[in-house]
């Protein structure tokens, strides 16, 4: 298999969010600012990542039967474990008592258990190949995951609030609808179709 | 060639009803409260108007010929209509840049996301207007006092106050939040039922006379645009909903002690500061002829495309718009409801008809 | 170790444990049986659930796959005898080997040579004028044109000539599905045995009609004159109500019946330009193009075979 | 190598040491982050007060007083340096229009307002909110101003001198009053030097 | 009040132009060309061959089955051939082609107007005379009327209606037969209430024919148990669900016979057909039909021989206008687009219509605004805007759910919408569809 | 009270789906048809009642009592998988025609957020046992009710022609979008 293929399918073939449609739940609950989708995106892709070395190298000595509790509790493991790490060290709130990114990512860090990518990752990729490919292929979709969440994070907070990464463009508030839930979805809704339209594009070239 | 005879199935004549005529009556039936807006606000109701109008066609257009690629059809009057309607429900000094980003939401994504006429699911007028409330709520919660032509349609800054006031219902939600009686609110900001009925009050351009809507309900029942399901099934319900709540309010039980000598308990509650505090409301009449329910009931809730099919659906719809509007009012954040509750029973709509179909001709026999 | 550890290993263990058990025994309790080679033939078949089969999608294609003793009847045309053998392989038993088939439009009635008559003016759809009356032109047997077959192609095979009105087949693409067959009202779509070189020789007209009325209405219609019948060498050619009709098993591409037709109701399809309207001069015109060793073996042995070793 | 059978005793075994292993590993990684995430919290927790009070080095909660104000009942938590008494964070609240505003306010000991922080409110983004100082200079009236003369009351209702966000009058009322309770408390508090 | 039926309905302009006029009956035509199937079910089978000499009345062609219709010869003369000719149908069906000699009836045939009011038959001699002589209904459905008259076993009608409605713009035939055949029609009346063993016979007539009304009353008031019931004008009241409904505020059961609800429905054009059979001895082979059009010079009805072709009587009306878009036989909103003029009239015929080209396109359709008009206006109940999709997408299931099988195909839908979409065109078709699916569903 | 301002809360005031973003991935795959959006609201309310109410004794009596929170995560989704495998292979036996109805949505569940999200929210918000399973049971409702009103509004537009880029999801999120703005409207009527 070919590595670099691996990897970058995530970004814009297979995107897992804007083309696969996968994980949406953590997408749209984080991205109501562009640090916070990247955060979220990155968290993923530690589990992604971690997870995928694992269970393609302990895939062969599981049973069919516990393939999928087994796995679980492996994925559950890493999740805990960036939970742990994002609670010690990204816990602080900001100067002007923002809460810290930990307290934004809210209940969709535990959630990162039940990312359809992440278990469908293992289940299709990382069980039926080697270390190092389930690696590429698990850092590939992550940063795929973690690119889609910045791109969302980036529109939503440029329309809702004008800024960029934190850096205002404009006096006051923009149009608040986009950093309020259904802003997400729709935001979601126009990016899935102008990379529909993309793709078309690409694959016509 | 051409001379050639026609074949085709029947029936062969048709009705003179026809899509762009129904729309232009709307237009016509809308006339009145325009003109009591202009009356009201002035040049202000004018230009949101005109601005509105003019962009929702720009923006139908514009995306119907570079974007769905689609055979041009804004003189059907759809979107005169949903223009006319979006500026109805917008402050009349809204400023220029948020009324066209309205437009762009209402006709953009309320409409032509889905493909155009007919097609979308909610209310195009609806959704470009809680866009903007949603996402300019200060803008959008500033209303110009009733001057009439004297109304300005740029605020000066710092006058805010001697230019602006509060929409009747805003005015008793916030008393009653900050723990006034309603009568006393009404005697202080001196409003009456004559001011609500002809429009004497501050709030959307399109919603403050009563009477110039009830003109454009005849004017759309005898042309038989609309039948008088929804709007009477919504006003009924808000009235009737509202009427329950304020017979066990310290207002409505005022009023049936006075009238009546009779007692009827009053719902109390404990505040945020666990103080135990009385419930107020204002009386049924009020809130019918306040806050765009008779502007919702006539004209919004009866939009075609996003309502049900069947009268008994209508009549489901309407009195759950009504009961949400009450219910949105009187708990919720948001001081009027009839937008939301409308665009939530837009949702409904498909349920409705699927579930509520018209009363089929002959009970079923079995093994027909 | 502390005792957090302990515990946390404990707790997790003991249900992993706890959980192993319990699902494995009310799986052994509850088991139910269902023949996982449905889910194996449906793996192998196209998923195009296009209905060809004649079921409900591939999924209930598969179930009857696997209930049955024998194929008889059951076949899928567009994963064709490839997927049958597959799928015949995971069952354990013989596929029953079909031709290849590829769909054509039985009318050549295009705006030229068949004027209008009426102007059709209602919805647009070939059923709902054929169930109005005979069409805008006199010829109650051809094609409507307002391409409900194109509608229901799921393999893209068929699309609208703008000039002539007909739908076209593409050959290549055609999978022999049969659903134009079911939604021509007209019936105007065979399903032929593909010949090599996707060659093809048909009565391109399913006009009933008497001779002069046919003619009258359509320059292009089968008249029914039986003239191909009699030229034909192999008894390929039949005639029924005034209609000639080509059988594809017996056709051997001899193109003697589509130089004989006084219409030029009998249209050829992938064959080169023929220099003589002659039979011989026909043969060798299909000749030219080949390599020499199969001029060689085209002398010895009959057309359809040297047609046949190409590819 | 072939995969694993699926009979009970290869699934037990799985699932035993797959549980094992990862559980073991989490509480020792639990057992590595459980000072860093103390740190976390306890940082979280004193935030707010460091940044409404001035330089303090004893333990603002271990001092706390509990005040009551009207029916309610506020937390007071002085900040001493060397036990001199450098300023007073006071905890208070009052329902806004969305719910109730909380907030932390730091006074200096002569009781003018030093910072405010906004720990927790429900009002309207766009409008309500106003009150974070992120968002509007709405909060930066009350810096520096001591409530003994400058009154805690919105301009437009003449309760005061303070000028409302537009449009979110509620708000504003609810944050003065909010604030104004605060000063009573921390009067009533009577805190004093060491 | 007047009555009508409850539910949907539409009021389209009722243009018509030969309203009061009397029947004028034409001279014969040199050819006649009869078609085999001119009822539902079976088409006749022909009992005459090429060249055989015929006369008028002579039964040319058999019903074939229950559910069909003797075929009479309409003149007398030659049968030149017998092939398929294009009926009104729009397509090639088989037919008799005879020449026209002459107009010698067969023996036994009464052609006088002397009005027989006694019957001395059986109801089985009355439903056999019925069925000998090819009688189908008039109304437009052409459905075999001896069938309708043997009540099924098990079965029992109670109330005899006949439709005098004619709700369709432009026609008048109804309305000029009961002008001109009033005692005929009673007697009529009489007659197959002996045969369906009825004692209550009602005649529903709209409102906007106060003189037949008014003619009939004061014919009923003669016989017993006839009555007139005026009814408020409204499409499609002459449907035989809505005038039951109407008449009688019953419904009849979705899927089930008028019968199932004691009634029984003829049109008045059948009653006089019945009449003419029993007293008369005369079977069907002429009937009465409106020539009309606003472009036309003389717009009239007609007596005419069955297999007469259309364009003989378009010239007696002052011949065929310039400008004609369309030839409808029958009335707007039913009737069928024909696709030239030489077709032949049968016995279903009730009128021609020419269109201008103008009122013949159909205007641009447009997308569906779902203003639920065609709901509203359905007399059915049925909502096409939700059928039309269902059948452009084969949803078939669901067309079933949502009743298809019940549309009566009147058109309202297509009336009244808005947008001009094709309603009917595609109810109609899914209509065909899951008729199909219920039909082999049921031989399974 | 309580009980009745939970349900409102979450049915229509902060809606899981609409709101709390939990279970958008079934709400956009399994929301084509009323029909199967209604058996998978139905497997859903099954599964997210039970499990709502094995984690929280889980949490209460075990981890709680041997000071291991932060297990929470592992414990919970490992109850869930085996969970919802043991429902599976139960329907599957005891009542066909129900498995029949919602067995092929409950593969779906276990990565279905709104399960684990739930039963961590129930704890989060330190409910009792009955006021967790009634905040289990109106999650599942309000996800049922955005589900179901969600696949009447794809069904409807299934019969129109929608542009074809926003074909399927894009359109499936724009609806999204809107029936959340509309769900706005109730903000505040709990507080
Ligand atoms: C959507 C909406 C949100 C609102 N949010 C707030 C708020 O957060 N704070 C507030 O004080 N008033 C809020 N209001 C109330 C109005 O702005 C109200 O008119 C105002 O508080 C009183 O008017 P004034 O401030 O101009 O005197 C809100 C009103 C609406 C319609
Ligand atoms: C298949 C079929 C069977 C019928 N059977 C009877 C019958 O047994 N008795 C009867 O009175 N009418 C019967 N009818 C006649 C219908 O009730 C009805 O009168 C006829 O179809 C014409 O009515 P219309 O023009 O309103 O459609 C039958 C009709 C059809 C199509
Ligand atoms: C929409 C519709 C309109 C009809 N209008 C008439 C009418 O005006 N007059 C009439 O006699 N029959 C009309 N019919 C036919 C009747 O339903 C019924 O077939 C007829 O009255 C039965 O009598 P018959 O068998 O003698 O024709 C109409 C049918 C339909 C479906
Ligand atoms: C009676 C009636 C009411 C209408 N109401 C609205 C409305 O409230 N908002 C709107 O955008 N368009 C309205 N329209 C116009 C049109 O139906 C609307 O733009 C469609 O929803 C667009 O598909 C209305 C049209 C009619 C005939
Ligand atoms: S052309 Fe006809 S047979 Fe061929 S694939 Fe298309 S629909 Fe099927
Ligand atoms: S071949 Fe048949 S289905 Fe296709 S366009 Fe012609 S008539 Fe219509
Ligand atoms: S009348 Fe036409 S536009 Fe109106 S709902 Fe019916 S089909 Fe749609
Ligand atoms: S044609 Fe059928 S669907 Fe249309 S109105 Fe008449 S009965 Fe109803
Ligand atoms: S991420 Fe929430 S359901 Fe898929």
């Amino acid at each position: 298999m070919n590595n670099l293929k691996n990897f970058t399918k995530g970004f814009i073939k297979e995107n897992p969010v804007l083309v696969l449609f996968l994980g949406l739940c953590p997408t749209l609950g984080t991205s109501n600012s562009a640090i916070n989708g990247l955060s979220m995106g990155l968290a993923t892709t530690f589990v992604l990542v971690l997870s995928n070395v694992v269970i393609s190298s302990i895939s062969r000595f599981i049973p069919d039967k516990v393939r999928i509790p087994s796995y679980i509790v492996v994925i559950a493991s890493f999740v805990t474990v960036v939970d742990f790490m994002m609670k010690a060290y990204l816990n602080t709130p900001g100067k002007n008592f923002e809460p810290s990114i930990y307290d934004q990512l809210g209940i969709f860090i535990p959630l990162i258990v039940v990312n359809c990518i992440v278990l469908g990752r293992a289940e299709a990729f990382a069980s039926k190949n080697g270390v190092f490919a389930s690696l590429i292929d698990g850092l590939g979709m992550g940063l795929g995951f973690a690119f889609a969440l910045f791109m969302l994070g980036s529109v939503r907070e440029l329309l809702g609030n004008g800024s960029i990464l934190g850096f205002k463009f404009i006096k006051g508030d923009g149009m608040l609808m986009f950093v309020s839930p259904p802003g997400a979805f729709l935001a979601l809704g126009f990016l899935i179709m102008l990379m529909r339209k993309l793709n078309q594009k690409l694959a016509k070239n | 060639m051409n001379k050639l005879i026609t074949v085709s199935p029947s029936p062969h004549i048709y009705g003179k009803d026809s899509v762009s005529r129904l729309m232009y009556g709307v237009i016509i039936a809308l006339i009145p409260a325009l003109i009591v807006s202009v009356v009201m606000y002035g040049a202000g109701a004018i230009i949101v108007v005109m601005v509105s109008v003019a962009s929702c066609l720009l923006f139908e257009y514009l995306i119907q010929k570079y974007i769905l690629k689609s055979e041009i059809r804004i003189t059907d009057g759809s979107a005169i209509v949903t223009g006319m309607l979006l500026a109805f429900n917008l402050p009349s000094n809204l400023p220029w840049w948020i009324i066209i980003i309205g437009a762009l939401i209402a006709i953009g994504i309320g409409k032509m996301t889905f493909g155009g006429l007919g097609n979308n699911p909610f209310n195009p007028a609806l959704v470009g207007r809680v866009f903007l409330l949603i996402s300019f709520p200060g803008a959008m919660t500033i209303f110009p006092k009733a001057q009439g032509w004297n109304t300005p349609y740029v605020i000066p800054a710092g006058e805010i106050d001697t230019y602006t006031g509060a929409t009747p219902l805003s005015l008793i939600k916030n008393g009653i939040k900050s723990g006034k009686g309603v009568s006393e609110l009404l005697e202080t900001s001196g409003l009456n039922y004559n001011d609500l009925f002809f429009g004497n009050i501050g709030g959307s351009l399109g919603e403050i006379a009563a009477f110039a809507l009830i003109l454009g309900l005849l004017f759309l029942l005898i042309r038989k645009i609309i039948t008088w399901h929804i709007p009477v099934a919504v006003i009924a319900s808000v009235f009737i909903a509202s009427g329950i709540l304020w017979l066990f309010s310290f207002e409505g039980n005022q009023a049936i002690m006075n009238s009546m000598g009779m007692k009827l308990p009053v719902i109390q509650f404990k505040d945020a500061e666990g103080v135990l505090k009385m419930f107020h409301m204002a009386d049924p009449l009020f809130h019918i002829l306040t806050g765009g329910v008779m502007l919702g009931a006539i004209f919004m809730a009866t939009d075609y495309v996003t309502s049900p099919m069947t009268p008994r659906g209508m009549i489901i719809y309407g009195s759950l718009i009504g009961i949400i509007t009450v219910a949105i009012r009187v708990f919720g954040s948001y001081p009027e409801g009839i937008s939301f509750a409308i665009l939530v029973m837009n949702g409904f709509t498909p349920l409705i008809n699927r579930y509520v179909k018209p009363k089929r001709f002959g009970k079923e026999i079995k093994n027909g | 170790m502390n005792q957090i550890i302990i515990y946390t290993i404990a707790s997790l263990s003991i249900l992993g444990a706890v959980s192993a058990i319990i699902l494995y025994f009310v799986a052994q309790k509850f088991k139910v049986y269902e023949d996982p080679r449905i889910d194996e033939v449906e793996a192998a078949l196209p998923s195009a659930n296009c209905g060809g089969c004649g079921y409900a999608g591939c999924r209930n294609f598969a179930e009857a796959l696997v209930k049955s003793d024998n194929f008889d009847g059951l076949f899928c045309p567009v994963g064709g005898n490839k997927t049958m053998e597959a799928i015949a392989k995971i069952l354990g038993r013989e596929a029953v080997a079909q031709d290849p088939l590829v769909a054509v439009l039985r009318c050549n009635g295009a705006c030229e040579f068949r004027p209008k008559t009426t102007n059709y003016d209602g919805a647009t759809t070939c059923a709902i004028e054929a169930a109005l009356y005979g069409g805008d032109t006199g010829c109650q047997y051809g094609c409507l044109g307002h391409g409900d077959c194109v509608e229901v192609c799921n393999f893209d095979a068929l699309h609208m000539d703008p000039v002539t009105g007909l739908p076209v087949v593409d050959d290549l693409k055609c999978t022999a599905c049969g659903a134009c067959v079911k939604a021509c009202p007209r019936n105007l779509f065979e399903l032929r045995k593909r010949q090599k070189k996707e060659r093809k020789i048909y009565v391109a007209c399913m006009n009933e009609d008497k001779g002069g009325l046919a003619k009258k209405y359509c320059a292009v219609a089968c008249i029914g004159c039986a003239k191909c019948v009699k030229v034909c060498p192999y008894d390929a050619i039949t005639m029924n109500n005034n209609l000639a009709f080509i059988d594809s098993e017996k056709c051997r591409l001899c193109r003697k019946c589509v130089t004989e037709c006084p219409t030029n109701a009998i249209i050829e399809v992938g064959f080169p330009p023929r220099k003589e309207p002659q039979a011989e001069a026909t043969v060798q015109a299909a000749q030219t193009e080949n390599t020499s060793q199969d001029i060689v073996s085209a002398k010895k042995e009959d057309i359809s075979t040297n047609l046949n070793k190409e590819e | 190598m072939a995969k694993k059978e699926s009979n009970f005793t290869n699934m037990l075994a799985t699932l035993l040491i797959v549980t094992f292993a990862s559980s073991a590993a989490l509480g020792f990684i639990y057992e590595l982050t459980k000072k860093p995430i103390e740190d976390a919290l306890l940082y979280k927790k004193t935030l707010a007060v460091q940044i409404v009070l001035p330089e303090f080095n004893n333990d603002p909660f271990g001092e706390a007083k509990r005040v009551a104000v009207g029916k309610d009942t506020l937390n007071i938590y002085p900040g001493r340096k060397d036990s001199v008494l450098t300023g007073v964070a006071v905890e208070t609240s009052a329902p806004g229009y969305g719910g109730d505003i909380r907030l932390l306010i730091g006074f200096l000991p002569d009781g003018t307002i030093r910072e405010v922080a906004v720990l927790e409110h429900k009002e309207t983004a766009g409008l309500g909110d106003k009150i974070l100082k992120s968002k509007s200079d709405f909060p930066l009236q009350f810096e520096g101003k001591n409530p003994d003369n400058f009154k805690l009351g919105v301009r437009k209702d003449g309760a005061g001198e303070v000028d409302a966000i537009s449009a979110s009058t509620i708000t504003s009322r609810a944050y003065c009053k909010a604030v104004q309770k605060a000063y009573d408390a921390l009067k009533k508090g009577e805190i004093e030097n060491e | 009040m007047l009555k009508t039926f409850s539910k949907g309905g539409i009021h389209p302009p009722e243009n018509k132009l030969s309203a009061g006029l009397g029947i004028e009956t034409l001279p014969l035509p040199k050819n006649v060309t009869i078609p085999l199937s001119q009822h539902l079910g079976v088409p006749a089978k022909p009992v005459v061959n090429r060249g055989d000499e015929v006369k008028a009345g002579q039964i040319i062609a058999k019903g074939d089955g229950f559910v069909s219709a003797n075929i009479h010869s309409s003149v007398s003369g030659k049968v030149t051939k017998i092939d398929t000719e294009t009926d009104i149908s729009g397509y090639k069906r088989p037919c008799i082609f005879i020449e026209t000699a002459g107009d010698e009836w067969l023996d036994g045939i009464d052609k006088t107007d002397v009005l027989k009011t006694e019957t001395s038959l059986s109801p089985e001699e009355i439903i056999a005379k019925v069925q000998e002589s090819g009688i189908v209904g008039m109304g437009g459905a052409t459905f075999p009327s001896h069938v309708k008259l043997s009540v099924p076993r098990g079965k029992k009608a109670e109330f005899l209606l006949i439709n005098g409605v004619e709700c369709e713009p432009y026609l008048t035939a109804d309305h000029a037969l009961m002008l001109a055949k009033g005692e005929e029609i009673m007697v009529g009346i009489r007659i197959m209430m002996k045969a369906l063993k009825v004692n209550k016979a009602i005649i529903g007539i709209e409102n906007n024919k106060s003189d037949a009304i008014e003619h009939l009353k004061a014919i009923a008031a003669k016989y017993n148990n006839i009555e007139v019931c005026p009814l408020k004008v409204k499409y499609p009241q002459g449907g035989e669900k809505q005038l039951i409904k109407a008449v009688l505020n019953r419904e009849v059961p979705s899927g089930g016979l008028p019968v199932d609800i004691g009634a029984v429905v003829f049109n008045v054009g059948t009653v006089f057909a019945v009449y003419e059979a029993v007293q008369k001895n005369k079977p069907l082979v002429e009937r009465i039909i409106t020539v009309t059009g606003k472009e036309l010079k003389k717009p009239s009805n007609f007596c005419v021989r069955i297999g007469t072709p259309v364009s003989a009587f378009i010239e007696a009306a002052g011949g065929m206008p310039e400008n004609t878009g369309k030839i409808i036989s029958g009335g707007p909103m039913m009737g069928k687009a024909v696709i030239n003029a030489s077709v032949p009239v049968i016995k279903g015929s009730s009128g021609i219509l020419l269109l201008p080209p103008e009122e013949s396109k159909r205007k641009e359709i447009l997308p569906c605004i779902r203003c639920a008009k065609c709901v509203s206006v359905c007399p059915m109940g049925l909502e096409p805007y939700l059928l039309m999709p269902l059948s452009q997408n084969n949803m078939f299931d669901r067309l079933e759910e949502n009743k298809v099988l019940d549309c009566i195909e009147c058109g309202s839908c297509s009336f009244i919408c808005p947008a001009n979409r094709p309603l009917l065109d595609y109810i109609r078709l899914g209509k065909t569809s899951v008729g199909k699916i219920i039909r082999s569903r049921k031989s399974s | 009270m309580d009980y009745i301002l939970i349900i409102i809360s979450a049915v229509f005031v902060n809606n899981i789906v609409m709101t709390q973003f939990l279970g958008i991935c079934p709400f956009i795959g399994v929301s084509n048809k009323v029909d199967t959006s209604m058996g998978m609201a139905g497997a859903v309310m099954f599964v997210m009642v039970i499990a709502t109410m094995v984690t929280y004794l889980l949490q209460q009596y075990i981890l709680e009592w041997l000071g291991i929170p932060f297990m929470q995560t592992v414990v919970f989704i490992l109850v869930i998988a085996a969970l919802v495998q043991l429902v599976e292979i139960i329907l599957k036996k005891v009542s066909p025609a129900m498995y029949q109805a919602l067995g092929i949505f409950l593969p779906l569940i276990t990565t279905n957020c709104t399960i684990l999200g739930v039963a961590i929210l129930a704890v989060q918000k330190e409910y009792n046992l009955m006021e967790s399973v009634v905040y289990a049971f109106s999650n599942a409702a309000g996800f049922g009710l955005a589900l179901i009103t969600f696949a009447g509004i794809r069904e409807q537009l299934d019969l129109v022609n929608i542009p074809k880029s926003m074909k399927g999801v894009p359109i499936a999120f724009i609806i999204a979008g809107l029936l959340a703005m509309a769900f706005m409207g109730f903000a505040g009527i709990v507080k």
